[in-house]
């Protein structure tokens, strides 16, 4: 069995260790000061994960703190597993846009599949069905037989997983582009509804109360590619194993149910799903947000693989896991609801007062960190940021209009173009109709999905057009939120809200970090304009092959409300003689 | 008309046909947790679609081994219409309630669209509402609904009657182009095609309305006959 | 303990497609002489007790294999540690 | 003429949901003492010319096998009758 090499507190120090857990000098000498100590081996790895941009967004936060997040309609915005609008009749939409780009482009199937997996954990643990998902892809170009590869695995992965757990794939884009060539975008975005009574939080409130956990066991899945020190028996046993995150929407579709059948017993008190940085993320941050601390005890973790490591089972990514807390004496009440289901649900721990995260593994404390130090301690960066000399080349020129002699024959050429062809080959391999609300699907402007029992609907789209944005930050910015409210508008509907999965390169490069400011800016205005706030989002970074960035793509995610199922609306032609008309310039 | 929605782990298409008996038709419909094994009482009972227990090993195939389904057995020697759609009409087979398999779409793909089917048999409990030979547009979505049967057990579908839908455009490499057949008995019908799906206008199609109709217009005949 | 392994194929004259795509792969990528290939299940498990011959039979009749489109073979290996 | 059979199975670690369901209903139809069931697959060919296991191997990298989560092996049987 492969182990993880466990390197002394002061090794760890001494060797720089921690750089390859991610970490810079001076976020480990302020680990130090946190704790007063040399962390040991597991509580490194755990700061690491915390601190990491995709849990803490310490490079973007700065940047997100510009968009407009707030609204009348705005129920839940941006700091909990997804936002909440509220919809009338005393319903919420929540949605959320998530992305799985770098293990879709090690294992595309799986990559993909479990990145719908996580999205729609988002949603239920927020206590509301999932009704639909859409998702945004960026390729390399289709000549290349490996981009061929990942775009077919990809797309087999998002049906594979979406039409088992029964939420229907109703909409999405996929552009073809040389710049993701080596680093494709795999992003997935999942709408639920809700009843605004049952909403519910990530929080580990009470002092006492039991944490639960539910799902499937953890294994040592995701934890090679952070872990520095894994020491492998032999070469062979290297070969012969692998720590790809592997999907099984079997289970999370019997997590939905069960889930969703729990927040109905008022013995719940939190409930989040372990996503990025599995145990360490949910657990820590739950405590956090409830001003309490938790104790668990990891000899009670349900694991899949022999001898696992404190360190291997707090970073572990296994999928399809959730934890909850649960009021202290009540525990049977929600086991009782699992066992229905088949699944196990065990209580690892409790809600302590003394605002520490604190970990025992075979009788002895392996973890004790000050929970906000973990949630909320974690440094922000301020990176410079400079003028691409591409852009100013580019602004030098002079305009272009191309001149067309042959029009039909640019417009077959144009529409043989894969990013602009039909997508039905994609499409018709998503079960966009499960749930019997399907309106509008894939083919149309955005995807309507019907309110059962109420006549009203909901719109939805994903657009970015991320050619604009590399040309001009600030305008293609804008640009990708228009382009989602003209979607949104011409189905009938009136845009609410958006989510923005922000998918850049390297932060580090200055021209880089002044794609995202610009980006950002120009999403803000038109958010703006649109009354269209931001409720939730994703960042993606380092997004890169070859030293080469993407182009920048922030993706947007948008939710409209169709006040009557008479004002849904198709692009599709009707009938000979109707008249064209062109609105705008 | 009280119907029965038999829900498996991993059934996804419950709430739908309850629906489409409940509010598309307006009779009684209740979901019947697998676990509760009771089937008495019901007028029919209905299968729904979706990935029981994750289709893995073979759609259909670890349901089809579950305690309700001995109930499911006594339920089609008594004549109760029995409706299995997509991963319905898959336990069905895998429980041998009906002939054949139904193995991977020919072109190794999960297909999602509308298709148009042709009503071979319109005289099944679950069908006399329509026309013979009528095409009706009833939406698929399955990536192994591809019909299977040996030679002698075709001739034998077709000698009795037994297949009730075909493709108009076959979609996944069927058989004859089956899409839905029924027993000799005439009670227990399964097809890949969505029905529930296409029970209201609003949704593409009510095409699939008629099947619930007829079931709820045979009940009342025989209930009348029995009275 | 008790290793099995079971090959459950695909019988004759049932139409295999993956089988048929994968040979068209294996074709155009330059294997000309690959034909009648057929892809099948090879399901892998340790049984601690009883006669493991009868059960194995069972499970398959059972569950394994489903005998109108298929034919189930199976090795066991005693005293296999795991 | 030569029969190829290859087996590709899941790498160690990698999770099996599919072996997992089905030792669970094997455990419910009272098969007890059967557990740690992975599925994996089976695919059978014939090769008519060239140096086989050259080529199986290489069908296997390229294809058949998917090596960030799978490990394959193979038998070959010479001259065998289809
Ligand atoms: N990856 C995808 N998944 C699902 N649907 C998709 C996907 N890509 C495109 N579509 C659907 O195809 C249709 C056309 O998409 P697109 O070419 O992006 O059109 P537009 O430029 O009008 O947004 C839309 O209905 C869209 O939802």
């Amino acid at each position: 069995m492969q182990q993880t090499r466990e390197v002394s507190p002061e090794m760890i120090e001494i060797e720089k260790h921690y750089r390859e857990m991610g970490l810079t000098d001076e976020e480990y000498q302020s680990i130090k000061r946190i704790l007063g100590r040399h962390p040991n081996f597991t509580e490194t790895g755990i700061f690491s994960v915390m601190w990491s941009e995709h849990c803490s967004y310490k490079t973007s936060k700065p940047l997100l703190k510009k968009f407009p997040t707030e609204g009348p309609q705005v129920i839940q915005g941006p700091g909990e597993g997804a936002g909440i609008v509220d919809i009338g009749d005393n319903q919420g939409v929540v949605f959320k846009i998530e992305s799985h780009n770098h293990p879709s482009a090690v294992e595309p199937y799986q990559g993909a599949a479990t990145g719908v997996g996580g999205i729609i954990r988002d949603i239920f643990s927020m206590g509301a069905r999932p009704i639909a998902s859409l998702n945004s892809l960026r390729f390399g170009s289709l000549n290349n037989p490996r981009v061929k590869y990942l775009f077919d695995e990809v797309v087999h992965g998002i049906s594979g997983y979406g039409n088992c757990v029964g939420v229907p794939t109703v909409g999405g884009e996929i552009q073809f582009d040389d710049s993701y060539e080596g680093n494709p975008l795999v992003n997935a975005m999942a709408v639920g509804l809700i009843d605004k009574k049952d909403i519910q939080q990530g929080v580990a409130k009470g002092l006492g109360n039991t944490v639960l956990y539910v799902g499937s066991k953890t294994g040592r899945d995701g934890i090679h590619g952070a872990t520095f020190a894994s020491e492998d028996l032999t070469e062979d046993s290297e070969s012969r194993r692998s720590n790809v995150q592997v999907g099984d929407p079997f289970m999370e579709k019997l997590l939905i149910e069960a889930c969703l059948e729990a927040i109905h017993c008022d013995a719940l008190v939190g409930m989040q799903d372990m996503g990025a940085a599995g145990l360490t993320s949910s657990a820590s941050e739950m405590a956090s947000k409830a001003g309490m601390g938790m104790e668990m005890n990891l000899d009670l973790i349900p694991q899949r693989e022999q001898n696992m490591s404190a360190y291997e089972m707090m970073l572990s990514e296994s999928q399809e896991r959730m934890l909850l807390v649960v009021e202290k004496g009540r525990e049977q009440e929600i086991v009782d609801i699992f066992k229905k289901y088949s699944l196990e649900a065990v209580n690892v721990g409790h809600v302590t007062d003394d605002k520490q995260f604190r970990l025992f593994h075979k009788g002895e404390v392996v973890c004790e960190i000050p929970v906000d130090a973990l949630a909320e301690d974690a440094p922000v960066y301020n990176k410079p940021s400079k003028v691409p000399a591409y852009y100013e080349e580019f602004q030098q020129m002079s305009p272009y209009a191309p001149v067309v002699t042959d029009h039909q024959g640019t417009l077959k050429r144009l529409l043989q173009q894969p990013t602009i062809a039909s997508k039905e080959y994609v499409y018709d391999q998503y079960d966009s109709m499960v749930q019997a609300n399907t309106v509008v699907s894939p083919g149309s402007d955005a995807a309507v999905v019907r309110i059962r029992d109420y006549d009203k609907a909901i719109a939805m789209t994903t657009d970015c057009n991320s050619r604009y944005l590399y040309l001009d930050p600030f305008v293609g910015g804008k640009i990708a939120v228009s382009e989602a409210a003209r979607n949104i508008y011409a189905s009938g509907a009136k845009p609410l809200a958006i989510t923005d999965g922000l998918n850049f390169g390297n932060p580090d490069k200055p021209e880089n970090f002044w794609q995202m400011e610009q980006a950002v800016d120009g999403m803000s205005v038109a958010c703006l304009a649109l009354d269209t706030p931001v409720i939730s989002g994703n960042v993606s970074l380092y997004n890169e092959s070859n030293n080469q960035a993407i182009f920048p793509t922030p993706i947007v995610g948008m939710v409209g409300l169709i006040r009557s199922t008479k004002y849904i609306t198709t692009q599709h032609m009707k009938q000979a003689g109707d008249v064209i008309l062109v609105i705008g310039e | 008309m009280k119907f029965a929605v038999i829900v498996f782990p991993g059934s996804n298409c419950d709430r739908d046909m309850y629906h489409a008996a409940k509010d598309a038709l307006g009779a009684e419909a209740e979901l019947v947790w697998y676990q509760d094994a009771k089937l008495e009482g019901y007028d029919a009972i209905l299968i729904p679609g979706g990935f029981s227990y994750g289709d893995y090993l073979r759609c259909g195939a670890i349901a089809s081994t579950s305690e309700i389904v001995t109930s499911l057995r006594r339920e089609a020697e008594k004549g109760t219409p029995i409706l299995g759609v997509c991963n319905g009409f898959q336990i069905l087979v895998e429980s041998g309630l009906l002939p054949g398999a139904l193995i991977r779409n020919d072109q190794l793909k999960f297909i999602c669209h509308f298709e148009d089917l042709i009503v071979k048999n319109n005289e099944t409990l679950f069908t006399t509402d329509y026309d013979k030979d009528e095409v009706i547009k009833i939406p698929v979505a399955h990536g192994e609904g591809n019909y299977y049967c040996d030679d002698t057990t075709l001739s034998e579908l077709k000698a009795n009657n037994q297949i009730v839908f075909t493709y108009k455009n076959n979609p996944n490499g069927s058989v004859s182009d089956i899409a839905g057949i029924v027993n000799k008995k005439g009670n227990v019908l399964g097809m890949m095609p969505h029905p529930e799906r296409a029970a209201e206008a609003l949704l593409g199609s009510d095409d699939g309305l008629k099947m619930f109709t007829s079931m709820l217009k045979n009940w009342r005949d025989q209930y009348a006959t029995n009275a | 303990m008790t290793k099995v392994s079971i090959h459950v194929t695909l019988k004759e004259g049932v139409l295999d497609p993956q089988g048929k795509a994968i040979e068209n792969s294996l074709n155009t990528l330059g294997y000309e002489g690959v034909h009648d290939v057929r892809v099948g299940k090879l399901i892998e498990m340790f049984i601690d007790h009883g006669d493991v011959e009868t059960q194995v039979k069972a499970m398959c009749d059972k569950l394994l294999a489903n005998p109108v489109i298929e034919n189930f073979t199976y090795e066991i290996e005693e005293g296999v540690a795991q």
